[in-house]
């Protein structure tokens, strides 16, 4: 982990300090008569302690590009390359926030126990435990549902655990997939700063899938745009928006409306087909 | 302002319904030997089903014969449940090891526990561990089975979740496979506890070891028709009360499945 | 046999008995062990009787081959067919034996009262239940059949055990059941027929079953097999003399109606293995086809 | 590529059932025991007693049998159970009943079915269904019950009639964990089989290994057993292949994200 | 059904015509434990043919209050009167999409049959059956994956089936639950175009809840904001924006920012615990 002494991670100075590295990646389901080539080639590469969020279409092949890099989809060809090695099943000190929240929780233990079962696996101390529980349930304002079931809960309450027990796990890498869609504006404009501040605080390596494109722009430091599938990346457009940002300040500066607009113009031209030459 | 559910009327309480249902059977036992549906001499009414129980009651040799056959039956039932729980997460967690013994299982699978008596008679002679070995192979199978289709339900996502904490093997057992499959482990007791006391009855009834299944054996060579039906009745109400006590177990360690969620929600 | 003396209870003189364990079908036939252990010739013979009740064959001899048990009961035709297919075993006393009265046998083939089966001869061509196929009982109404004149090889025997097959008569789905006692007197008391006494068609005083004893049991426990002899022909013995005692303990180990014991027709309790109903036995074996060749009677009964 | 992948399944499922019989032949390959004949002895009267004019009297009548009353236990079990997981009222109503005839043994039911079934080829496959029903009753009642919510939400918003909530939700929903009994209810069938012949039988596969029990034609009564076995074998390989086309979407669904 | 020659429902006039009346609703939901009052008291009214969008903080009991108005759920007090009768269960001619929408798919059906059933149900006629599938898959972008099962589909992708489900099934009450939580938005701005053409072409009654602003004042003729749980009506602002909208022009009318930063203002209130007086 990249210690920061000043809060704010710098941008990655040479290929050499690569965290994650994505070469060649493809992709295809085969299924019974249906095979379907979800990725066809993607290659970009990520430094430790960068934030990256990425966005494509609907059925671009995000979640399959989140799930190779988890270790948890077997690459068609190409491969990833994380911390040097290569991804052949879940690497330590992880997490992910799936998109399917839902199901992603179990629904035979209570809110609290599930944010706190990956920190049993992990060994952290009881007491620790305790308090890092408590804090991200409280970070997503969860507080007082902690002994409620999964199923007792709604929808954004649902993925607002997911979001607490991989914050509350304090991964160097985290994987989230689309992780603010059921929750309205404003818990996810608070949630988008917990991502931040947690990022600075600790220098985890951040990938971000989102459809919101404000949201991309005002957290990442780079967005990549991947094209309509089979999927390449579009572009890999750098923000250059100062580190500290906030909600108010940094959604009006006029950078930001024009990286927004580019950005979603080029959602526009994947979704019509464009790819690059 | 009246409440909405105003016109939903509660149904009565499962317990209420189940004894409707139980009076139901018992009247039609009655009814049907009285009004010559079947021969009396045959399947006496419940009357005198019940008065031979009552005779049957008294004896001391009956209270024994239950012991025994409760504790044939309970002891089995536990092996079974035990080493078909564990292998069946086992074999059920490992797709090689499922692929490499699934010939070998359904072949053992279907051999009737009766062809096996003069072995098990070979081994243990005519006492309780006969039929025991009995119960065992028999309802050993049920529970493997259904604990194999339960381990095959696991949701790929919650899966993939313990994957990605990288929860060791046995955490991943313990947190998703095992909650997943115990409906159907559930099921599997309730199959596995009628066909292990069906085995305790029919191997004391066969090899004569002790309990209420030589006790029918005795009055059916007796000729002793109610008195047969009174024990049979006994061995029914086992089965009924096993029953009701998996449900009460289910009800607390299955709250959160949908089907006791439904139940409780009304 | 000679009276095997027993003033002195063999080893065990301390009082400290040696435990024997026999296997039976709980029936009306094995009624003399019963009283035998009520009157104590066990005990007087230093032996400690431990009775255990088995369905049938299938699970009495095999423990008694294995030597899980000492003793057990078993009609001859199946420890013919055993011997025959060489297990060794050894018949040690004699248990149950036909009347020889016809009629009033214990055991005998009974049709529904309005049935146009007048004599063994007109089952020929008809359904007969028998508890098992290819044993002692279709041999016996084979016999019978034979015996009245009529065509044995036609008629069809079905499985049914004894407490069905009163309820399978009067359904009329077979036409003729061979019965013992207790539902011999119950088919009597409902007004069925006996049609045929097929035991005693066979022989005159047919030797029906016996107890008997593993080969290697018979060498290695030889004194415990002779006190369980000579205790048993003295059960036998007091059976024969004491039938209203038979009566009697019947209430104490089957669940026979009180009502009806009085009415039951005892079977004879012989205290000599009769060799000439074994080979009848061992022929209408071989006869119908149960066995291939007769075994050698005289390693079975010595 | 493919056929190694063949190959290597083959390979696998075969291994364990090979090394097993193998063991048994050197287990008993010296042995004196009556009950535990050699194996080679078992073989050679597997031929003999198997491959005659018993397959066509004696199998095939239990054979179908077997199928009738597997069928109609299959049948009655998943009608019985959706009406039962369906209803509060009914399961409360019916559940103790039920639980009652399970627990009593074959021994004693069959005389009970014999008053009302007669002795013929009906009582047998009542039989059967008798014990077969019951890992088919208590998964689909299971099933049912434990259909999800959305699910079933959906149907009723698009006021989907009773019978086709029935056809496309209910019995495809719970249709997995009616795989399940029904595969249970497979080898209870045959065993079951074997048992409806203890009673009043003259023919089939049952009768016969209880007929060679009886007379000590113990080496016979083995290949009945390994008979009964293989039947099981080639029965399950059947119903697999059945539920793999039923509940493709199932495998699809279950392994969706685990293959590559 | 609101038959209009020009292709604009007028608002409504009087409550006579009132299609959906809400009155006095409250759900409390039981649990061993743990009850919850989600919703405490909602009263509103929506007149045939009215686009109304629904917004308020997660967890407030948008969800709850949909089901209920579906005949779904049993309210614990208060009523649901849709014309003119008592809601009891589903009424016939509504169709819902649900926020779950994975879980409402049928994953034993392709997609195809998945949007044919309810339509088969309906005993619509087979040709016009196969139009109708045909349309609206092609609608939300689907045509290539008719054939593929739920299963097999991107997250958005499963969305956009539910909708287009609900879309053929040509309803004359259409709730929907956050329905476009999961595509890009591109696609989002396609389904609103697609949703407010559906209902300017058949009069369609729509009650759409969603966490996006901008959305719910481009989409609806007025947005109802509910406060937090134990839930109420904090306002319900009637949308004057003119009846014709389209992505570009609508959004950048002064009217649109004054409206969305005047909603944006009312969740922040609810979030923060504001409830009416
Ligand atoms: N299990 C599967 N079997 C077959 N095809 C699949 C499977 N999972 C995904 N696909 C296909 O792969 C493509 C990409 O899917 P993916 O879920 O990665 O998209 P996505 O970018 O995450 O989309 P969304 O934004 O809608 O979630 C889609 O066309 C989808 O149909
Ligand atoms: N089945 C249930 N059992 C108990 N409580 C429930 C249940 N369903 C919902 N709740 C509670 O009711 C409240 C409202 O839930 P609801 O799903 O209606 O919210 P929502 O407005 O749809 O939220 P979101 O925007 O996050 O989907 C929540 O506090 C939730 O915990
Ligand atoms: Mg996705
Ligand atoms: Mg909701």
């Amino acid at each position: 982990m990249t210690a920061n002494p000043t809060g704010v991670p710098a941008r990655p100075l040479s290929a050499t300090t690569a965290m994650l590295d994505v070469r060649g990646l493809k992709k295809v389901y085969e299924g019974r008569g249906r095979s379907v080539e979800a990725v066809r080639d993607l290659t970009f590469t990520v430094a430790a302690g960068e934030l990256v969020c990425i966005v494509g279409p609907s059925g671009a092949g995000k979640t399959t590009l989140l799930r190779c890099i988890a270790g948890l989809l077997d690459a068609t060809a190409g491969e990833v390359v994380l911390e040097g090695e290569r991804v052949t099943g879940p690497p330590p000190g992880m997490a992910v926030v799936f998109q399917e929240y839902g199901r992603s929780l179990f629904p035979w233990m209570t809110v609290r126990q599930n944010v706190e079962l990956p920190l049993k696996e992990k060994k952290v101390p009881k007491d620790r435990r305790r308090r890092l529980v408590q804090d991200s349930l409280e970070a997503v304002g969860l507080a007082e549902a902690q002994d409620a079931h999964p199923w007792q809960l709604s929808g954004g309450m649902q993925q607002r655990v997911a979001i607490a027990r991989a914050v509350a796990y304090e991964p160097h890498l985290l994987l989230m997939d689309e992780p603010f869609a059921a929750v309205d504006a404003q818990t996810r404009a608070d949630l988008e700063d917990l991502v931040r501040s947690l990022w600075q605080r600790l220098g985890v390596t951040v990938l971000f899938v989102t459809h919101d494109i404000d949201e991309s722009v005002y957290l990442g430091q780079r967005v990549i745009v991947l094209s309509n599938s089979p999927t390449v990346v579009l572009e890999d457009v750098p923000i250059d928006l100062p580190a500290e940002r906030d909600q108010l300040t940094t959604r009006s500066l006029p950078r930001f409306a024009e990286l927004r607009s580019h950005v979603y113009e080029l959602i526009q031209l994947a979704k019509s087909g464009h790819r690059p030459a | 302002m009246t409440a909405a559910t105003l016109g939903r009327r509660s149904p009565p309480p499962a317990w209420l319904l189940g004894l409707a249902g139980l009076a139901g059977l018992v009247g039609i036992v009655e009814l049907a030997p009285r009004a010559g549906l079947v021969d009396g001499r045959y399947l006496p009414p419940f009357s005198a089903m019940a008065a031979a129980l009552a005779e049957q009651a008294a004896t001391a040799e009956f209270w024994q014969s239950l012991l025994e056959t409760l504790r044939g039956w309970a002891t089995g039932l536990a092996i079974a449940m035990v080493a078909g729980v564990a292998l069946g997460l086992v074999i059920g967690g490992v797709p090689p090891l499922r692929a490499a013994l699934n010939s070998t299982i359904e072949f053992l699978r279907p051999i009737p526990s009766v062809a096996l008596i003069p072995l098990a008679v070979l081994l243990f002679g005519t006492d309780m561990r006969s039929t025991l070995l009995l119960v065992v192979y028999a309802s050993f199978w049920q529970v493997l089975l259904q604990v194999l289709y339960g381990v095959r339900d696991v949701d790929p996502v919650a899966r993939e979740t313990a994957r990605s904490y990288r929860f060791r093997p046995l955490t991943q057992v313990r947190t998703v496979t095992w909650p997943t499959a115990l409906p159907y482990v559930m099921t599997g007791f309730r199959l596995g506890a009628a066909v292990a006391l069906i085995l305790e009855i029919t191997g004391e009834l066969i090899i004569g070891s002790p309990g209420l299944g030589r006790q029918i054996a005795v009055a059916q060579t007796s000729g002793a028709v109610a008195s047969m039906y009174a024990l049979v009745i006994v061995v029914g109400l086992i089965g009924v009360t096993v029953n009701v006590a998996a449900r009460a177990t289910e009800r607390r360690a299955l709250r959160w499945h949908p089907s006791i969620r439904r139940d409780l929600a009304g | 046999g000679g009276q095997s003396a027993s003033p002195e209870p063999g080893s065990s003189a301390s009082g400290e008995l040696s435990p024997v364990k026999v296997s039976v079908i709980p029936i009306l036939d094995v009624a003399p062990i019963y009283l035998g252990e009520q009157q104590g010739f066990f005990a007087a013979e230093g032996l400690k009787l431990e009775i255990v009740t088995a369905q049938g064959g299938a699970a009495i001899v095999p423990a008694v081959v294995s030597g899980q048990v000492d003793v057990g009961f078993s009609n001859f035709t199946s420890l013919i067919l055993a011997r025959s297919k060489g297990l060794p075993i050894k018949v040690i006393t004699p248990g149950v034996a036909s009347t020889g009265v016809a009629g009033q046998d214990f055991g005998g083939v009974v049709v529904k009262a309005g049935s146009p089966i007048k004599s063994a001869a007109d089952l020929a061509g008809k359904r007969v239940a028998v508890n098992t196929l290819n044993n002692i009982n279709d041999t016996t109404v084979r016999a019978s059949i034979r015996a009245a004149g009529g065509d044995a090889k036609n008629v069809t025997f079905t499985e049914l055990a004894f407490p069905d097959m009163l309820a399978a008569l009067d359904k009329g789905n077979v036409d003729a059941v061979q019965v013992v006692e207790p539902f011999l007197a119950t088919a009597v008391k409902n007004g069925d027929r006996v049609v045929a006494s097929n035991y005693v068609d066979t022989a005159p005083s047919l030797a029906i079953a016996g107890y008997f004893t593993s080969q290697q049991t018979a060498t290695g426990k030889a004194d415990l097999i002779k006190r369980f002899t000579a205790a048993m022909l003295k059960s036998l013995r007091y059976a024969t003399d004491n039938p209203d005692a038979v009566r009697q303990v019947l209430l104490k180990y089957t669940k026979i109606d009180a009502g009806l014991t009085g009415s039951l027709t005892l079977p004879t309790f012989p205290t000599k293995v009769d060799r000439a109903s074994l080979e009848t036995l061992a022929k209408l074996a071989r006869q119908d086809g149960l066995v291939t060749s007769s075994p050698d009677l005289t390693e079975l009964v010595p | 590529m493919n056929l190694m992948n063949a190959g290597r399944k083959a390979l696998l499922a075969l291994a364990v059932p090979v090394l097993l019989v193998a063991a048994w032949w050197l287990a008993t390959a010296g042995a004196a025991s009556f009950f535990w004949p050699p194996l080679s002895e078992i073989l050679a009267a597997f031929a003999d007693t198997w491959f005659s004019a018993r397959f066509v009297t004696d199998v095939l009548p239990s054979l179908g049998r077997l199928l009738a009353g597997y069928l109609g236990a299959v049948v009655a079990g998943v009608a019985l159970g959706t009406a039962v997981g369906s209803s509060r009222t009914l399961r409360g109503l019916l559940e103790p009943v039920l639980e009652f005839f399970r627990a009593i043994p074959s021994p004693v039911l069959v005389p009970i079915l014999m008053l009302f079934a007669g002795i013929g080829d009906g009582m047998k496959i009542l039989v059967i269904v008798s014990g077969c029903v019951w890992p088919v009753l208590l998964n689909t009642v299971e099933g049912v019950r434990a259909l999800d919510e959305v699910l079933s939400d959906t149907a009723r918003s698009y006021r989907m009639r009773r019978r086709s909530r029935l056809v496309h939700l209910v019995l495809r929903g719970a249709g997995p964990q009616i795989a399940a009994g029904a595969r249970q209810a497979l080898s209870i069938g045959i065993i079951l089989m074997v048992i409806s012949e203890m009673f009043a039988a003259s023919n089939g596969l049952g009768f016969t290994i209880i007929q060679f029990q009886r007379s000590f034609a113990i080496p016979q009564m083995w290949s009945g057993i390994i008979l009964l076995g293989l039947v099981g074998i080639a029965l399950s390989m059947a119903f697999r292949a059945v539920e793999a086309r039923l509940l493709r979407w199932y495998t699809g669904l279950r392994t969706a994200q685990r293959e590559g």
